[in-house]
C-alpha cells in the first residue's frame, strides 16, 4: 500500500463484557487516502471504530496516530489528537441547534484554531445547513442530520476522519450526494477511514480496503483488486 | 387584604430560596439524568455548613455562603467518583440507590454528630414594616441572593465553554467525548455545582429558620415538586417553579387552615404533573 | 382483487411542519405495496398513523373492512396489523423465544401460553433463527435484531405486515437472505407493506409503488414504471451509476 | 404444582408458621412478623418495579391506606377482623386503581416523582380527616381485642394471619411471573411502546398491576396497625419505609420472586440487628448505606442476580 | 447490705427522630434517679438490695419497631419493670405488649389522657394530663383581660391537639374569644404565614405550640415580624433552658410546666427540688428541665413503690402504685384507679412559669399559682 501510514492499529483485542469481538486486529491507515473496511454484518467493524476512537477500551494491542502510542489515551483525548469519529447512528446534540453542534465540533483546542475556516468549509459542502443554522438539531430528518454530522465531525480539525455507516437509511440521490462530497474530502487531503454497507460505491471511492470476517482480517489489498476478487466477492460481500 | 398581600409577599420571598434550592436538583436532572437523593442530606449540610462557619468562626452568614459553595462543590465532586460515576449508565433505580445510600451515610453520620436536635443561626437583619406585616431582613436578602445566584447560572450555561460542555454531555455524552470533551470530568464538575448549589441554599435556608440533620428532606421533597413545575435541567424554570410554589403557599394560606396547605401543594403537584408531563414551563425530555 | 388496507386523505402535521399530506392508497390482500421517498419524507409517519402510534390530523385507515382510524396499537395488531421498527425495539432483557411468544400472546388470535410457545419456535424456523430461540436479545447482531423484528411481528398472524426499512445496514448477503423470507411471507398469503431504500429489493419483490415526497404522493405504480418517472429520479433516485463513475474518476 | 417455587414457597410459610408456635416463642414472633410484613412489601412492589420496570415510591401508601381502612372498619365499624382487613385490601385496590389510572401516562422519573406526591397528598387529606382522627389518628382500646380471645391470643393470630397474606404474595408473585399477564407485564417493562405494538394494552395492564400490588400491602397494614394499637398519619405514610422496601428488592434481586423475600427477610434482619447492637446502634443508617452502596456499586443483580450468574443452572427454578 | 442480685428496667428512647430532645432530657432524669440509688447501695427490698440496670433501644421516634423493642426487653432481657417511650403513640403501642405480660409500665412523655383510657392495668402517668396543661394560663388571661381575643395555634400531633382543644373549651367557658384556631405540621419551621394570619386577626394573647423545635421557632419568628400579642404561653418549648439562647425574643413567653427547680414542695421522701435540680446541674452540666424532673420522679415513684410491696412481683408493685399518694420534690403524686382512667394522673398539678429579664439575665420565674409565684407576670408585652 502506498503512502505513510498515518493510523496503525496492531493485535487489536476488543468486546462487550464477556463478548469478545476483536482477535488481533492489525490494519494501517495511509496518509491523505481513503480506507475502507467491509465485511458481514456483525463482523465488528464498528466496534473496530470505537476501539480506535476510544469509545470502547481495547483489551490487548496497540493504536497508534502519527508514529505515537494513544492507546491509553481517553477518547476526548483522541479527537484532541484529531483522530475524529462520525459514529454509527448519527449521535447528534439533539437540544442544541446546528450551529451549536458545529461549535461542539470544533470544542478542542485543534478545531477551535480553524474554526472560521472549516465552518466556512462545512458550509460549502452543505448549503442547507448554513440555511438552518439556528434549526434544533431534534427536527432535522435522517439525511439532514447526516449532514450535521459530517459537518461537525469537519469542524474538528481531523487529521483522520472515520465516518461507520455514511449511506444509512439514506436516500439513493443523498447516498450519492455524500459519496461526492467525501470525494471532494479526499482531493483536498482529509484521511479518512470508512465502514459502509453499499460495497460498491465504497469500495469505488477508496484506495486501500480491509475484508473484517468474525472480528479477524480475512483480507486486504488495494481497493479495485478487492472488488474484483471473486472469492472474496461471493463469501465475505455477498456480491 | 394588607394580610393577604403581605403573605404573598412571604410566599414570594420564600419561593425565591425554594426554587434555588431546587436548582441543584434540576441541574444534575437535567445533566446526568440522575434524581440526586442526597440532594436533602446536602442542603442539610450546607446549613449545618453556615452554622459552624457563623458561630464558630464569626463570618456573617452573607460572606459564609462562598466557602459553602466551596465546601459542597468540592464534596460533590468527591460524591461522584465514589458513588456516582459507576452507575451514571445504568438503569435509574442504580442511581436513585446509589445516591440514596449516600444520603443514609451522610444523615447517619450527621445524626451522631450533631443528632437531630435543632440548631438556629442566631442572626438578624432589620427588616421592613408595611401595614403591621414585617418582612425580615433575612428573608429579603436570601430572596435576592438566590435570585442573583439563580441568573448567574444561568448566563454560566448559556455562554461560556464550560456551559456549554456541560449541556453537550448532557445532551449526548458519547458525542460530546468524540467532540474532545472530557465528559467525567464535565460530569463531576456538574455534579459538584449542583451540590455546590444545593449547600448554598441550604446556608441561605438556615439564615430563616431553625434546622436539624432532617431538615433537608423537607426542601428534597419541595424541589421535586419546583423541579416539576419548571422542567428539568432548566434553572430559569426551576427559580419560576419556586416562586409559583412560594405564591401558592402564600396565596392559599390567609384564606385556609395551614394544615391543608400540603394537601392542595400536592394535589397540585400530581394534577400538574398529570397534565403536564413535561413541566409547566419544561421544554419536551422524551424523545 | 379485494382491498386489505385502504387510506384516504391522510394528513398529519408536526407543529408547523405537514409530515404527511392527503395521502390516498390501498393495499390489496396478498399483495406487497413499497414505499418510498426521500428522507423526511413522511414515509414511517404513515406507518405511524396507520397502526395507532400516532392520531391523524385527517382521513381514515380502513383494514379488512373495519374503519381503525385512531385505534390503538393494541388494538390495530388484535385486527391482524403488525408492523416492524425502522429503529429495532427488541424486548433486550427477554430471549428471543420470549420476544416472539409476546408476540404471539397478543396479536390476532388470543392463544394461551403453550400455544403461544409451539407457534413461536414454528415462526423462528421459519425466518432461520431457531438456533438463537434462548439468546437474550439485546445479544444479537442488528441482522439478527431485524429479523427479530420480522419474526416477532409475524407471530402476530397478520393480514398485512408492515416493514420499515428492514434491509438498512444489511449486507448484501444478508439482504438476499431475507428477501427470501418476504417471498416466503407472502407465499402464506400475507401482503406486505414495505419502506425500503435498497432499490434493487424494491424493485425485485414489490407489485407495485407508492413514491413520497415532502409527505405528499408524487408517483404510484409498477417499479418500472415508477423508476423511470423522471420525477422520482430527480427527487429521489439521482444516478443510479454513481459507482461506475467513481471508479472511473478515481 | 411439582415446581420447585412451589415446595418453597410452602416450606417457607411453614417455617414461619410453626417455629414461633412451637415454642410459643413470642420473640422469635415479633421478629418475623416485621420480616413478613417486610416480604410482603417487598413482593408486591417488585410487581411494579421488578416485574412491569415501574418504580413506585410511594409504595406505602398501599400499606398505611389499608391500615386506615382495617383499624376504622374493626374499631369503629365494630366488623369482624378478617372481613375487615380483606376489605381493606379492596378498598385499597379500587383506590389503587382510580391513582393508577391518573399517574400511569407518567414514566420514568415522573412516575417515581407522583407516587411520592400521591403519599404525600394522601397522608396529608387524612391529617385532616376528621373521620379517621385527622392528625391524632385512631387509638384502638384493649377490648379490640376481646372478639379475638383477649390482647395474648390475638397478636397470634394476627401473626398467622399475617404470614398467610406473606404466602399469598409470594404465590401471586409466582403465579403472575409465569403466566401471560406476567409476559405482557415484562414486554411493557423492557419497551412499552414496542409491547403496545405487539398487542399488549399497556394502561389497561399497568393499571391492573398497580391495583393488584396494592391489595396484599393494603391487607397487611390492617393486620399491622390493628397489632400495632394506633394508627396515625405520619407512621401509617412513612416515606422512608417505602424507600426500604426498594432497598430490600434491590438487595435481593428485582423481577425475581425468592430475590424480592431473600432481600426484603435480610435486610429487616439486618436493620435488627444494626439498632439493637451496642457497637453500631449509634451508626446502623452509616453502616446501612455503605451495604447498600456496596450492592448498588459491585452487586447491581442483588443476591438472586450474583447468584444465578455464579450457577446459571439456579435460574429457572427460583425466578 | 446483703446482695440481692440487679434489677432490670427496660425502656426505648427516641434517640434520634423529631422527639429526641424531650426523650433525651427525660433519659437524664432516668438516670440521675438510677446512679444515685446505686451509689447509695441499691433499692432495698427486705434485707437484699438490687443494683438498677437500664436496657435501652432507640425507637427512631417511631412506632414501627416498639412492639418488638417492649417484647425483646421483657422475654430477652427480663426486664422488672419497663419505662414507656416517648410520646402517647408510641406509648399506647408499647402497653400493647407490656399488658399481655402484666408489667408494670410508668409513663412520662405520655400526656395525653386518651392513652390512659384503652383499658390498660400496669400504666401509671406521672405528668398532669394534657387537657389541664393551659388551665392556669387561661386563669390568668381572663383575670388580666376578661375580651382578649385569643389566638390558638398548635402542633397537629396528638398531645398538643389535645392541649389546644381544651384551651379551646376554656375559653368558651370564660367568654373569651377565640379569633384564630390553627394546627400546624409537627415539623413546620415557617411560621410566616401563621403569623401573619395572629396579626390579621387582631389577636390579643397567643396560646399553643407543641414541641421543643416548633415553639422556639414560632417564639423566634414573633419576635422578629414583631407580632403585637400583650400575652404568649407555649407549650413545652419555654421550660427547657436552652430557650434562653433565644435572647431577647425569650423575654415574656410562658410556659405550663409539671415542675419548676424554684417549686418548694416538701418531699414526703426523696430530694427536695433544690437537692435535685443541684444534682442534675452537677451530673449534666444543665438546667433540669420538667422532662427531666418527670424521668427522675418516675424513678423514685417506683422504687417507692416497690419497697412498699416488698417484692419484685409485678402484681404486688401494681396494687402498691393504685395505693401511692404522696407528695415528691416533683409535687403531688396519685394515680385514678378506676376502670375508665386507670393511672391518669390526678395529684399533680402545674405551674406556670414566664422568661424574664433580671439584671441583664435571662431567667425563669414561676408566675401562679399565687403560692409557687416568685415574681408577678409581665404583662402586656407589648
Ligand atoms: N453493546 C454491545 N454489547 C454486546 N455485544 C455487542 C455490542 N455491540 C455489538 N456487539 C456484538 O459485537 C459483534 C460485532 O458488532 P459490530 O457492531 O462491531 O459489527 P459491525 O461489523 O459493525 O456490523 P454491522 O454491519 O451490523 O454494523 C456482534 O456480534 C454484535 O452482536
Ligand atoms: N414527533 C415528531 N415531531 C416533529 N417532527 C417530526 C416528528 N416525527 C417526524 N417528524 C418530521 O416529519 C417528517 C417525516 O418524518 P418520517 O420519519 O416520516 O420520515 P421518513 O420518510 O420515514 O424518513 P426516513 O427515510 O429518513 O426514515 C420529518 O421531517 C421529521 O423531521
Ligand atoms: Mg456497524
Ligand atoms: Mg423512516
Amino acid at each position: 500500500m502506498g503512502g505513510e501510514a498515518i493510523l496503525e492499529i496492531q493485535q487489536l483485542e476488543a468486546g462487550y463484557g464477556e463478548v469478545q469481538v476483536l482477535w488481533g486486529l492489525s490494519l494501517r491507515v495511509a496518509q491523505g487516502r481513503v480506507t475502507t473496511i467491509v465485511g458481514a454484518n456483525g463482523a465488528g467493524k464498528t466496534t473496530t471504530l470505537r476501539a480506535v476512537s476510544g469509545l470502547i477500551r481495547g483489551r490487548a494491542g496497540r493504536i497508534l496516530l502519527e508514529g505515537e502510542d494513544i492507546t491509553r489515551l481517553p477518547a476526548y483525548g483522541r479527537t484532541r489528537r484529531g483522530l475524529v469519529l462520525v459514529p454509527e447512528g448519527r449521535q447528534l446534540f439533539p437540544d442544541m441547534t446546528v450551529m451549536e453542534n458545529l461549535e461542539m465540533g470544533a470544542f478542542a483546542p485543534r478545531g477551535r484554531r480553524h474554526m472560521a475556516r472549516n465552518l466556512e468549509r462545512v458550509f460549502t459542502l452543505f448549503p442547507r445547513l448554513q440555511e438552518r443554522r439556528s434549526q434544533k438539531a431534534s427536527t432535522f430528518s435522517g439525511g439532514e442530520q447526516q449532514m450535521l454530522a459530517v459537518g461537525r465531525g469537519l469542524m474538528a480539525e481531523p487529521a483522520v476522519l472515520m465516518i461507520d455507516e455514511l449511506s444509512l437509511g439514506l436516500s439513493p440521490l443523498l447516498a450519492q450526494q455524500l459519496f461526492s462530497t467525501l470525494k471532494q474530502l479526499k482531493d483536498s487531503g482529509t484521511t479518512i477511514l470508512l465502514v459502509e454497507q453499499n460495497v460498491h460505491l465504497s469500495l469505488a471511492l477508496s484506495d486501500y480496503a480491509y475484508v473484517l470476517a468474525e472480528g479477524r482480517i480475512f483480507t486486504e489489498g488495494p481497493a479495485r483488486q478487492v472488488a474484483e476478487h471473486a472469492e472474496i466477492r461471493t463469501a465475505y460481500l455477498g456480491l | 387584604m394588607f394580610g393577604v398581600l403581605a403573605s404573598m409577599m412571604d410566599g414570594v420571598l420564600v419561593g425565591a430560596v425554594y426554587g434555588l434550592a431546587a436548582i441543584g436538583l434540576t441541574l444534575i436532572w437535567g445533566v446526568m439524568d440522575i434524581i440526586n437523593l442526597t440532594h436533602g442530606a446536602m442542603i442539610a449540610l450546607g446549613m449545618f455548613g453556615l452554622y459552624l462557619l457563623f458561630g464558630h468562626l464569626g463570618l456573617t452568614p452573607y460572606a459564609a455562603l462562598a466557602p459553602v459553595a466551596a465546601g459542597g462543590f468540592v464534596l460533590g465532586v468527591v460524591i461522584y467518583w465514589v458513588a456516582v460515576h459507576r452507575v451514571i449508565r445504568r438503569p435509574p433505580l442504580m442511581s436513585l440507590l446509589a445516591t440514596f445510600a449516600v444520603n443514609m451515610v451522610v444523615i447517619g453520620l450527621g445524626t451522631a454528630v450533631w443528632s437531630t436536635s435543632p440548631y438556629n443561626v442566631a442572626f438578624s437583619v432589620p427588616g421592613i414594616t408595611w401595614h403591621g406585616f414585617t418582612f425580615t431582613g433575612a428573608h429579603i436578602l436570601a430572596a435576592i441572593s438566590s435570585v442573583m445566584i439563580a441568573g448567574a447560572l444561568y448566563l454560566f450555561m448559556r455562554f461560556t465553554r464550560l456551559g456549554k460542555a456541560i449541556r453537550a454531555v448532557a445532551s449526548n455524552r458519547q458525542a460530546a467525548e468524540l467532540m474532545g470533551i472530557p465528559s467525567n470530568q464535565v460530569l463531576a464538575i456538574a455534579f459538584g455545582l449542583g451540590i455546590g448549589l444545593a449547600a448554598v441554599a441550604g446556608g441561605l435556608i438556615a439564615t430563616l429558620f431553625p434546622f436539624t440533620v432532617l431538615s433537608g428532606d423537607d426542601y428534597q421533597l419541595k424541589s421535586f415538586v419546583v423541579t416539576v413545575l419548571g422542567g428539568l435541567g432548566n434553572p430559569a424554570g426551576a427559580l419560576l417553579g419556586g416562586l409559583v410554589l412560594g405564591l401558592i403557599e402564600g396565596g392559599v394560606t390567609p384564606f385556609i387552615a395551614v394544615s391543608w396547605t400540603p394537601v392542595i401543594e400536592f394535589v397540585l403537584f400530581v394534577l400538574i404533573l398529570i397534565a403536564f408531563p413535561q413541566g409547566l414551563f419544561g421544554r419536551r425530555a422524551e424523545r | 382483487m379485494t382491498a386489505l388496507l385502504e387510506v384516504t386523505g391522510l394528513s398529519r402535521q408536526f407543529g408547523g411542519l405537514t409530515a404527511v399530506k392527503d395521502v390516498e392508497f390501498s393495499v390489496a390482500e396478498g399483495e406487497i405495496f413499497g414505499l418510498i421517498g426521500p428522507n423526511g419524507a413522511g414515509k414511517s409517519t404513515i406507518f405511524n398513523l396507520i397502526n395507532g402510534v400516532l392520531a391523524p390530523n385527517t382521513g381514515r385507515v380502513v383494514f379488512g373492512g373495519a374503519d381503525i382510524t385512531g385505534w390503538a396499537p393494541y388494538r390495530v395488531v388484535r385486527q391482524g396489523l403488525a408492523r416492524t421498527h425502522q429503529i429495532v425495539r427488541p424486548l433486550n432483557d427477554m430471549t428471543v423465544l420470549e420476544n416472539c411468544v409476546v408476540g404471539a400472546c397478543f396479536g390476532r388470535d388470543d392463544m394461551p401460553l403453550v400455544r403461544a410457545r409451539d407457534m413461536a419456535r414454528e415462526i423462528l424456523d421459519f425466518v432461520g433463527m431457531a438456533d438463537r430461540a434462548d439468546t437474550l436479545a439485546q445479544h444479537l447482531t442488528i441482522a439478527h435484531k431485524k429479523r427479530l423484528e420480522v419474526a416477532r411481528a409475524l407471530c402476530a398472524r397478520p393480514r398485512l405486515l408492515l416493514l420499515d426499512e428492514v434491509l438498512a445496514g444489511l449486507n448484501p448477503t444478508e439482504v438476499a437472505r431475507m428477501i427470501d423470507v418476504f417471498k416466503a411471507i407472502r407465499g402464506r398469503g400475507i401482503a406486505i407493506l414495505m419502506i425500503e431504500h435498497l432499490m434493487q429489493a424494491i424493485m425485485s419483490l414489490s407489485d407495485r409503488v407508492m413514491v413520497l415526497n415532502f409527505g405528499a404522493k408524487l408517483a404510484e405504480g409498477t417499479p418500472r414504471e415508477v423508476a423511470e418517472d423522471p420525477a422520482v429520479v430527480e427527487a429521489y433516485l439521482g444516478d443510479p451509476d454513481i459507482a461506475r463513475k467513481l471508479m472511473e474518476n478515481g | 404444582m411439582r415446581h420447585p417455587m412451589f415446595w418453597l414457597i410452602l416450606a417457607v410459610t411453614a417455617l414461619f408458621a410453626g417455629l414461633p408456635a412451637i415454642g410459643g416463642d413470642v420473640g422469635l414472633r415479633e421478629t418475623l412478623f416485621l420480616a413478613a410484613v417486610a416480604i410482603i412489601l417487598a413482593s408486591n412492589l417488585n410487581l411494579m418495579i421488578g416485574y412491569t420496570g415501574y418504580v413506585n415510591f410511594g409504595n406505602i401508601v398501599f400499606f398505611g391506606l389499608g391500615g386506615y381502612f382495617g383499624v376504622w372498619l374493626t374499631v369503629v365499624q365494630g366488623w369482624p377482623l378478617v372481613v375487615a382487613v380483606l376489605a381493606a385490601g379492596c378498598a385499597v385496590s379500587v383506590v389503587a386503581l382510580l391513582f393508577g389510572l391518573g399517574i400511569l401516562r407518567l414514566r420514568g422519573a415522573y412516575f417515581a416523582l407522583a407516587t411520592i406526591g400521591i403519599n404525600e397528598a394522601v397522608q396529608a387529606l387524612v391529617s385532616n380527616l376528621d373521620v379517621w382522627g385527622g392528625s391524632t389518628g385512631i387509638y384502638l382500646s384493649v377490648a379490640a381485642y376481646q372478639a379475638l380471645g383477649g390482647a395474648r391470643q390475638a397478636l397470634w393470630i394476627v401473626y398467622f394471619l399475617v404470614v398467610a397474606v406473606m404466602a399469598a404474595s409470594l404465590f401471586l408473585s409466582w403465579r403472575i411471573r409465569s403466566s401471560k399477564f406476567g409476559l405482557g407485564l415484562f414486554a411493557i417493562r423492557e419497551d412499552e411502546d414496542a409491547a403496545a405494538v405487539l398487542g399488549v394494552n399497556p394502561a389497561t395492564y399497568k393499571a391492573a398491576i398497580y391495583s393488584i400490588s396494592g391489595f396484599l400491602p393494603a391487607a397487611a397494614g390492617a393486620l399491622f396497625f390493628f397489632k400495632n394499637g394506633v394508627i396515625q398519619p405520619d407512621q401509617a405514610f412513612d416515606l422512608t419505609l417505602s424507600t426500604e422496601a426498594i432497598v430490600m428488592l434491590m438487595l435481593g434481586g428485582q423481577g425475581s420472586v425468592a430475590g424480592a423475600a431473600l432481600g426484603a427477610f435480610l435486610y429487616e434482619q439486618l436493620r435488627g440487628y444494626l439498632l439493637t447492637s451496642p457497637l453500631f446502634s449509634d451508626f446502623h443508617l452509616v453502616v446501612a448505606g455503605l451495604l447498600l452502596l456496596g450492592i448498588v456499586l459491585f452487586v447491581p443483580g442483588g443476591l438472586m442476580g450474583w447468584l444465578t450468574q455464579r450457577w446459571p443452572r439456579l435460574r429457572g427454578k427460583l425466578e | 447490705a446483703a446482695a440481692g442480685g440487679t434489677l432490670t428496667i427496660g425502656f426505648t428512647v427516641s434517640e434520634t427522630g423529631p422527639l429526641n430532645v424531650d426523650s433525651l432530657a427525660q433519659l437524664h432524669g432516668f438516670e440521675l434517679w438510677r446512679d444515685q440509688l446505686n451509689a447509695a447501695g441499691g433499692l432495698k427490698i427486705g434485707s437484699s438490695s438490687y443494683q438498677v440496670k437500664f436496657v435501652t433501644y432507640d425507637d427512631q421516634s417511631k412506632s414501627e419497631r416498639v412492639q418488638q423493642l417492649y417484647s425483646r426487653l421483657i422475654l430477652q432481657d427480663n426486664a422488672d419493670f419497663l419505662f414507656s417511650p416517648y410520646s402517647s403513640n408510641l406509648t399506647a403501642t408499647a402497653a400493647i405488649i407490656s399488658e399481655q405480660y402484666g408489667k408494670v409500665m410508668l409513663t412520662t412523655g405520655a400526656a395525653e389522657d386518651k392513652t390512659y383510657q384503652l383499658g390498660n392495668h400496669g400504666l401509671f402517668q406521672m405528668y398532669t394530663p394534657a387537657t389541664h396543661y393551659l388551665s392556669s394560663a387561661m386563669a390568668v388571661i381572663k383575670q388580666k383581660n376578661p375580651q382578649a381575643k385569643v389566638a390558638v395555634a398548635y402542633s397537629d400531633d396528638g398531645f398538643s391537639k389535645a392541649v389546644a382543644g381544651a384551651a379551646k373549651e376554656e375559653a368558651k367557658r370564660l367568654g373569651q374569644p377565640v379569633v384564630l384556631d390553627e394546627a400546624y405540621a409537627p415539623g413546620t419551621t415557617d411560621f410566616g404565614p401563621i403569623i401573619n394570619k395572629m396579626i390579621s386577626a387582631n389577636a390579643d394573647v397567643m396560646v399553643g405550640g407543641g414541641h421543643y423545635a416548633d415553639g422556639a421557632t414560632l417564639a423566634r419568628q414573633m419576635y422578629d415580624q414583631k407580632a403585637p400579642m400583650k400575652f404568649v404561653c407555649l407549650l413545652v418549648a419555654p421550660d427547657s433552658p436552652q430557650f434562653a439562647s433565644l435572647g431577647d425574643a425569650a423575654i415574656g413567653i410562658s410556659v405550663p410546666s409539671q415542675w419548676e427547680p424554684s417549686a418548694a414542695y416538701k418531699p414526703d421522701f426523696g430530694p427536695d427540688g433544690a437537692a435535685f435540680g443541684k444534682a442534675f446541674k452537677e451530673k449534666f452540666g444543665a438546667e433540669a428541665s420538667y422532662h427531666a424532673a418527670g424521668g427522675y420522679a418516675a424513678g423514685l415513684i417506683l422504687q417507692h413503690a416497690i419497697e412498699k410491696a416488698g417484692s419484685l412481683d409485678s402484681a404486688k408493685v401494681t396494687d402498691a402504685l393504685n395505693a401511692t399518694d404522696a407528695t415528691i420534690f416533683y409535687g403531688h403524686v396519685k394515680f385514678a384507679t378506676d376502670a375508665q382512667n386507670h393511672g391518669l394522673q390526678i395529684g399533680h398539678e402545674m405551674v406556670l412559669a414566664q422568661w424574664q429579664k433580671k439584671d441583664g439575665q435571662l431567667v425563669k420565674e414561676v408566675v401562679s399559682p399565687a403560692a409557687a409565684q416568685t415574681a408577678p407576670l409581665l404583662y402586656p408585652l407589648h
